[in-house]
């Protein structure tokens, strides 16, 4: 039995902890903490009086408390000097939201999404996409990122963050990488026929075979994912402003096929998008905290 | 007259020598990259130092798996179905069912008195039952894959997996972490979400003894656990060379 | 002050029943002598059996993973057929007497064919069933039907049912039906006495055990009902549309084990209202009653649509019914995954709750439910009905 | 050596496939002379809507589902709108295809060009025996604005367990269903045009079972692929007098074929069966088996017995009878009113028609093509597990371990007769290349 060579993980995106050094944080009268356990990522953000201070993207563990701690204590660490009893209130979301101990109050990522994505892009925002590691949700808000109607995808993980990592990782082609290389081909070429990430590895190895370069590829295979994506929209309806979050709203080859597809451009963000719902939670963390101090 | 088969599978490229159709020279398994011609040419010369010939001493050379058709240097090819239940023969000839599972796919073969396929199935789209599956959970719980296979043995039962794919089963292991339910009862869940999708691929051609299991994950002590549990008879494996070459033996037995 | 609600033990009893299904069924053949006789959809006409002594049991599945049925069924055959064959092949019905199937839906009938062959059992009878019950010719057609099928049946029972027996076995059905109806009754108040998850048990377990011993339990269950201290928070009031569906699981996370609080008013299935809702109306010819109440009761999907012009569906009609005197707040549709029937009305009924203003979830339903998935959506799912609280 | 056979094209080939190209533009043009359109199952009573006169044109859904899956690029169009309005991808593919169509308003003909504007019909007029006729109808009245719909229910039970209740349930309904037609259209109805066209029924549906029939010699006059383009008139328009006309043209070709020795395909060596409807944007799937290994598709329960009339069961349910069914005129029965022909007709359909057998049992299915396989004298069954159409997948896995059993080699491989996306070219040619070897055939270009 020949040794498996572990090759080089192309799939790891880049983590990334952040500070709003030009505040100070004694300053506010509330904070409030979202965690975003997700598959694939956890965000931690704390936010001060309803604005954005400090937060961490990082990737989810395989086991989820070492996680949400090493993601909370991250944030704690950059900042420097706030502890974990000076936050108010937590709100734990996400797929691995109850699983978070420390939490005060669990709320689905699909209300966080749309709270946040508020927050992001401000509240003209009416449909929202939220594309992450193992799902795909369509949202639609109203003005204040309630949630008015949502569909998601489940009975197939085609078309997600974890299939186009191990595309990344079947391609030897970095993650980050992946979205601008597929836009190089002058047109796109037929979808691949099967979405499902499985079988589209033996489609794929097909097409190397073929000579196929791989950008080729990659696009043949956005294409495909893209047009499930705007089918599940098209289902909810899309009413602009529309905007994506989530991790896949880096992938520029993603986002520029379901544009074009959909015929609506997305609203670009200010803050990074993949802690849209870290950040919802932590807006709930607030009015939370200031609902049980009235009573 | 010396003979080879070369077995092109998604994961895994295996060569095998043989002698008169009797005798095993030499064998070779590497890793398939991307280029499936240079690996079956790497494996090819391995086995052949491995046999301590030369090429222009193999007669015949036969190219099977999912990548036969990318060997230039072979002189035909053989389907898998074919080559797996000639190879299965081979090593045990006793053997009527084959179940092969290789790291993408499963199937399941019925083999008559002589060795001859009498009927075969094969997985299905959307069945996750193969070995990437292991490999992806194997990694995902930090464990050596040979480590993930056998502490499958130690455990109790009655976790349960429902995700059809893997993808989701990723999200199920977390949550299995989640709940702190131990490794060995995770990858026991894992082994017998396996076994029970390749069993209800095999249970189509029937299940009749002696049943051979062959493919990279006969390796696996958990998967041929649950096997056995899910099909309710002993299942076999070759015993004096590894499984997953079997199907190149088969190869190497083509005319 | 009467007792808690959740410590009723009607409700202890109609549990029991669906777990001991198997027991009870042995158990009663023994001290009755009589046959058992399970039958594969709801269409059966199970006053017929009742009347010449013969327990009929609905075939339900197990809601735990198989891997035996895939050899003869279809990958996308429904999951319910998947797991009613996977008993059979199992022979968890071992006890059975027969089977009988009353033509629905194509995957349904695979399991009869297949439990036919490959499950042994003495007797088998398939009875065609009008798919068109909206036509006017179908009523007469499904009595000649009727009349062939109790030939059937006295043969083999080597019975006669004459007029009493079938009044007597009507009856106890009719009754069965009027008892389930008052307590769904019950759950229009603002304060339901009974969950969801009871509700359904108890219709479950009604297409299980002998009526007349289920219809005792629910007099006093109605008893008890009376002032029974309902000491949960009843949050937002669901309606629950679709398919088979006896999942206890799912029922158990919506309304026991959620962030939010929610109960079941209404379950539309055929192991909810539609089993049950509709009596037979007696008139002399008994057999044109029976056929009657079968093609007039509110529809399966399998069955509802119109024979002439482009009216809307019977069931429907129903629904709109029922989410209006129930004062339902949002619908769960659910569907056994791959399940033609009702995919095939679901964008209409989409469009129907969309009109009523009513808010929807719609879910795919698998043999064994992926709970976590589905805790996330139904969460969301109230969130976006309530939870004004979170924004400030 | 293989022995090598003649072969020569078939003369009345074009004359098929104009038919069919007529058909989709009259249907398109039907309102320009003032005619009237009607849409429903190929497995509707045809015969019946054409007593409202000569300028009827009708569009039948499961060939319309066909044509827009031929055209892949179309097709994954109709099929994602369809998606997008929430239809289940696991609903019947021509459906899927045919709603589509709606939805988009967009119409395929033939030929493959694309004509703006969904032509709405003046009814639809269907049957229902699968869980979906109905509703696919029915539903489609919706989406084109309130289009009246009429569903005739035949789901009665198996022909040889006919009985008059039965008929009578029917041919009410049919009789219901004129009275209907006579409101919907404003038209008077005409019951000489009715007689017409149910003997024109007949005659077509039992001469498409004598050519069936003739195939089995050897070596085989017609192969499946070509007898899809060559059955496609029954499912359009078996009716139509004309249609009738042209089977008996092509039945007289191929008795001459059959006389003069000539074969389908020059190298036949491997004879054998399908089974289920094709996946129609991969018929390739024939054209490779007869190119790698001289193996012809004699055809199908499909081919055969969709639109051709056979007798079928014999009366005790023990034996199937692959003869064709009798017209009225061979059956000694004149038909002289509207009663007596739409029994004839119903009856005719309920008795005769394989496809209506299927859905009451396995066993019907299983002698029946066992029975196929020994009288066309084939070799093995190569079955389409098709994610298309759950009423051909009824009994399919049953027949396949029956046919085993009995020690006819059986391949399977999955697919849909309507959505190209589930088909997998790498996997499908694996099977057929494992199946045709462990059956001690090699590839002809290997040898
Ligand atoms: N910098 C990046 N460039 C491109 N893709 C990225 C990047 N970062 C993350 N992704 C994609 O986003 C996915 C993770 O999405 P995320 O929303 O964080 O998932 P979840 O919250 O469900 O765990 C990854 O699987 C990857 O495909
Ligand atoms: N020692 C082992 N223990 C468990 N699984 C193993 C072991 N060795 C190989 N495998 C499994 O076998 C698979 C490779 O099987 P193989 O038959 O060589 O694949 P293929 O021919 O499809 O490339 C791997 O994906 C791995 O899951
Ligand atoms: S195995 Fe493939 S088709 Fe199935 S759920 Fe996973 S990604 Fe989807
Ligand atoms: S769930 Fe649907 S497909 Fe399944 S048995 Fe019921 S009606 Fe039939
Ligand atoms: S499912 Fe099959 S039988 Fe039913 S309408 Fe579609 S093609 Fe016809």
């Amino acid at each position: 039995m020949a040794e498996a060579v572990e090759q080089k993980e192309y799939w790891r995106w880049p983590e990334t902890i952040w500070v709003d050094e030009s505040k100070n944080w004694h300053d506010a009268e509330v904070i409030s903490c979202g965690i975003d356990l997700g598959s694939v990522s956890t965000q931690t953000v704390i936010m001060t009086d309803g604005e954005l201070y400090a937060y961490s993207n990082l990737r989810t563990g395989s086991s989820s408390l070492d996680s949400t701690e090493r993601a909370l204590n991250a944030v704690l660490e950059k900042i420097g000097d706030m502890k974990r009893e000076d936050i108010h209130y937590i709100v734990g979301t996400g797929y691995g939201r109850v699983s978070i101990p420390f939490a005060n109050k669990t709320i689905t990522e699909i209300a966080c999404h749309g709270r946040g994505a508020v927050y992001i892009y401000g509240n003209t925002v009416r449909t929202i996409l939220d594309m992450g590691g193992q799902d795909l949700k369509a949202i639609k808000v109203d003005s204040r990122g309630k949630v008015v109607n949502f569909l998601m995808n489940d009975k197939c993980a085609a078309g997600t963050g974890r299939g186009i990592e191990v595309m990344a990782d079947l391609l030897s082609i970095p993650i980050t990488e992946v979205g601008p290389l597929s836009l190089k081909v002058d047109e796109d070429p037929e979808p691949v026929s099967t979405t499902c990430v499985v079988f589209a590895k033996s489609e794929v190895l097909g097409l190397m075979r073929k000579g196929w370069p791989k950008e080729k590829i990659l696009a043949a295979f956005f294409r495909a994912m893209a047009s499930r994506v705007v089918e599940l929209l098209e289902r909810v309806g899309v009413e602009p402003d529309f905007a994506i979050t989530g991790g896949i709203s880096k992938n520029v080859g993603m986002v520029k096929r379901i544009e074009k597809m959909l015929g609506v451009k997305a609203l670009e963000p200010k803050i990074d998008p993949q802690t849209a719902g870290a950040i919802g939670a932590a807006l709930f963390g607030r009015a939370l905290y200031i609902k049980s101090q009235k009573k | 007259m010396i003979s080879a088969g070369v077995d092109v599978g998604s994961k895994f490229t295996k060569v095998v020598i043989m002698k008169d159709k009797k005798e095993i020279l030499g064998t070779a398994n590497l890793r398939t990259g991307v280029d499936h011609h240079k690996t079956a040419q790497e494996a090819f010369d391995e086995a052949l130092k491995n046999a301590g010939i030369e090429k222009d001493d193999v007669g015949r050379i036969i190219a099977t798996g999912f990548g036969k058709s990318s060997v230039p240097f072979a002189d035909d090819e053989v389907s898998q179905v074919v080559a797996a239940g000639r190879g299965a023969y081979f090593v045990r000839p006793s053997t009527r069912t084959v179940i092969e599972v290789g790291a993408e796919e499963s199937r399941g073969i019925k083999l008559k008195e002589d060795g001859s396929v009498k009927d075969f199935a094969l997985a299905d789209k959307c069945a996750a039952g193969a070995g990437s599956f292991v490999d992806a959970m194997a990694r995902y719980l930090e464990l050596p894959i040979e480590e993930f296979g056998k502490i499958s043995l130690t455990a109790q039962g009655g976790a349960a997996m429902n995700a059809q794919c893997v993808i989701f089963a990723e999200s199920e292991v977390v949550s299995l972490v989640h709940q702190n339910v131990p490794k060995e009862e995770i990858s026991r869940a894992i082994h017998d979400a396996i076994a029970d999708r390749v069993a209800s691929i095999v249970r189509r051609v029937g299940i009749e003894d002696d049943v051979l299991v062959i493919g990279g994950l006969a390796n696996d002590p958990g998967f041929l656990d649950s096997l056995k549990r899910e099909i309710g008879t002993e299942v076999y494996v070759p015993d004096s060379i590894a499984p997953e070459l079997v199907p190149a033996i088969g190869a190497a037995l083509s005319e | 002050m009467g007792k808690k609600m959740e410590e009723l033990p009607q409700y202890k009893q109609f549990s029991e029943w669906i777990e001991n299904r198997h027991d009870y069924a042995k158990k009663w053949k023994q001290n009755n002598g009589g046959k058992v006789v399970g039958y594969i959809c709801t269409y059966v006409p199970e006053e017929i059996f009742y009347a010449a002594g013969v327990l009929p049991v609905r075939i339900l599945g197990s809601h735990e993973p198989e891997s035996i049925t895939r050899p003869y069924l279809h990958d996308m055959y429904c999951p319910f057929c998947h797991d009613a064959l996977a008993q059979g092949l199992e022979g968890r019905f071992d006890y059975l007497d027969g089977i009988m199937l009353a033509q629905s839906c194509l995957h349904m009938r695979q399991v009869f064919f297949t439990w036919e062959e490959r499950c042994g059992v003495d007797w088998s009878y398939y009875m065609e069933f009008p798919h068109g019950v909206n036509n006017p010719h179908a009523s007469e057609y499904l009595r000649s039907l009727l009349e062939k099928f109790k030939s059937a049946v006295e043969e083999w029972t080597g019975t006669t049912i004459s007029n009493k027996e079938l009044d007597e076995a009507i009856e106890i059905y009719n009754r069965n039906r009027e008892l389930m109806r008052r307590v769904y009754e019950l759950r229009k108040s603002d304060n339901p006495p009974i969950t969801g998850l009871h509700a359904m048990e108890m219709v479950v377990s009604s297409q299980m055990v002998d009526k007349r011993e289920h219809n005792e339990v629910l007099e006093s269950l109605l008893e008890d009902l009376q002032d029974v201290e309902v000491d949960r928070e009843i949050g937002t009031r669901l309606m629950i549309v679709g398919s088979e569906d006896d999942d206890r699981e799912f029922f158990r996370m919506v309304e026991y084990e959620q962030n939010y609080p929610a109960t079941f008013v209404f379950e539309e299935h055929c192991t909810g209202a539609r089993y049950f809702w509709n009596d037979v109306k007696p008139e002399e010819d008994r057999l044109m009653a029976i056929a009657k109440r079968y093609v007039t009761r509110v529809p399966c999907p399998a069955k509802d649509w119109p024979t002439k012009t482009i009216q809307g569906r019977r069931r429907f009609n129903w629904i709109e019914r029922w989410a209006k005197e129930y004062n339902v707040e949002g619908a769960i549709i659910m569907q056994q995954k791959f399940c033609d029937p009702h995919e095939l009305d679901i964008p209409a009924l989409r469009e129907l709750f969309d009109k009523l203003g009513i808010p929807h979830l719609f879910l795919e339903f698998d043999i064994t439910v992926p709970v976590g998935q589905f805790r996330t959506r139904v969460e969301a799912f109230l969130e976006s009905i309530g939870e004004e609280d979170l924004f400030i | 050596m293989a022995k090598e056979f003649k072969i020569e094209p078939l003369k009345v080939w074009d004359d098929f496939k104009k038919y069919r190209e007529k058909y989709y533009r009259d249907y398109l043009e039907a309102k320009d002379n003032g005619g009237i359109r009607w849409a429903g199952s190929a497995w509707a009573f045809d015969a019946v809507p054409a007593g409202l006169g000569e300028d009827v044109y009708p569009l039948t859904g499961e060939p319309y589902g066909a044509t827009v899956a031929f055209f892949k690029d179309f097709s994954l169009q109709a099929l994602e709108a369809a998606e997008r309005k929430g239809v289940a991808r696991d609903l019947c593919g021509y459906l899927r295809n045919y709603w589509g169509s709606i939805i988009l308003d967009k119409y395929v003909l033939a030929d493959g060009t694309i004509v703006e504007g969904f032509p709405k019909p003046d009814f639809n007029y269907t049957i229902h025996i699968c869980c979906t006729h109905a509703k696919w109808y029915h539903r489609a009245g919706e989406l084109e604005g309130g289009i009246p719909t009429y569903a005739v229910d035949i789901s009665v039970g198996p022909g040889y367990l006919l009985d008059d209740k039965k008929i009578d349930y029917v041919v009410r309904q049919l009789n219901d269903s004129i009275e209907w037609m006579e409101k919907v259209t404003g038209r008077e109805y005409d019951d000489e045009l009715l007689i017409k066209a149910v003997y024109a029924e007949a005659d077509s549906m039992t001469t498409w079972a004598k050519i069936c029939k003739l195939n089995q010699n050897v070596p085989a006059p017609l192969e499946e692929k070509s007898m899809f383009t060559l059955y496609a008139l029954l499912v359009l328009h078996r009716a139509d007098p004309r249609v009738a006309e042209l089977y008996h043209k092509l039945y007289e070709e191929t008795q001459d074929r059959v006389k003069r020795g000539i074969g389908a395909i020059s190298n036949e060596q491997f004879r054998f069966l399908t089974d289920n409807p094709p996946p129609w944007a991969f018929l390739n799937i024939y054209r490779y088996m007869e190119r790698e290994y001289g193996a012809v598709s004699l055809g199908s329960i499909y081919t055969f017995g969709l639109e051709g009339a056979w007798l079928g069961m014999d009366e005790k349910g023990e034996r199937w009878i692959w003869e064709p069914a009798p017209t009225p005129e061979e059956a000694g029965v004149e038909i002289t009113n509207r009663e007596e022909a739409l029994r004839w007709t119903a009856e005719y359909n309920l008795r005769y028609r394989p496809g209506w057998q299927h859905p009451y049992s396995h066993k019907i299915r299983k002698l029946e093509t066992l029975q196929m396989i020994r009288d066309w004298k084939a070799d093995a069954l190569i079955m389409h597990i098709n994610r298309g159409c759950e009423l051909w997948a009824l009994s399919e896995l049953e027949v396949r371990d029956y046919l085993v059993k009995h020690g006819i080699p059986v391949a399977t491989y999955e697919s849909n007769m309507a959505d190209p996306r589930d088909f997998d070219e790498a996997r499908t040619w694996n099977v057929i290349d494992s199946f045709m070897e462990s059956l001690g055939r090699k590839k002809l270009s290997k040898q």
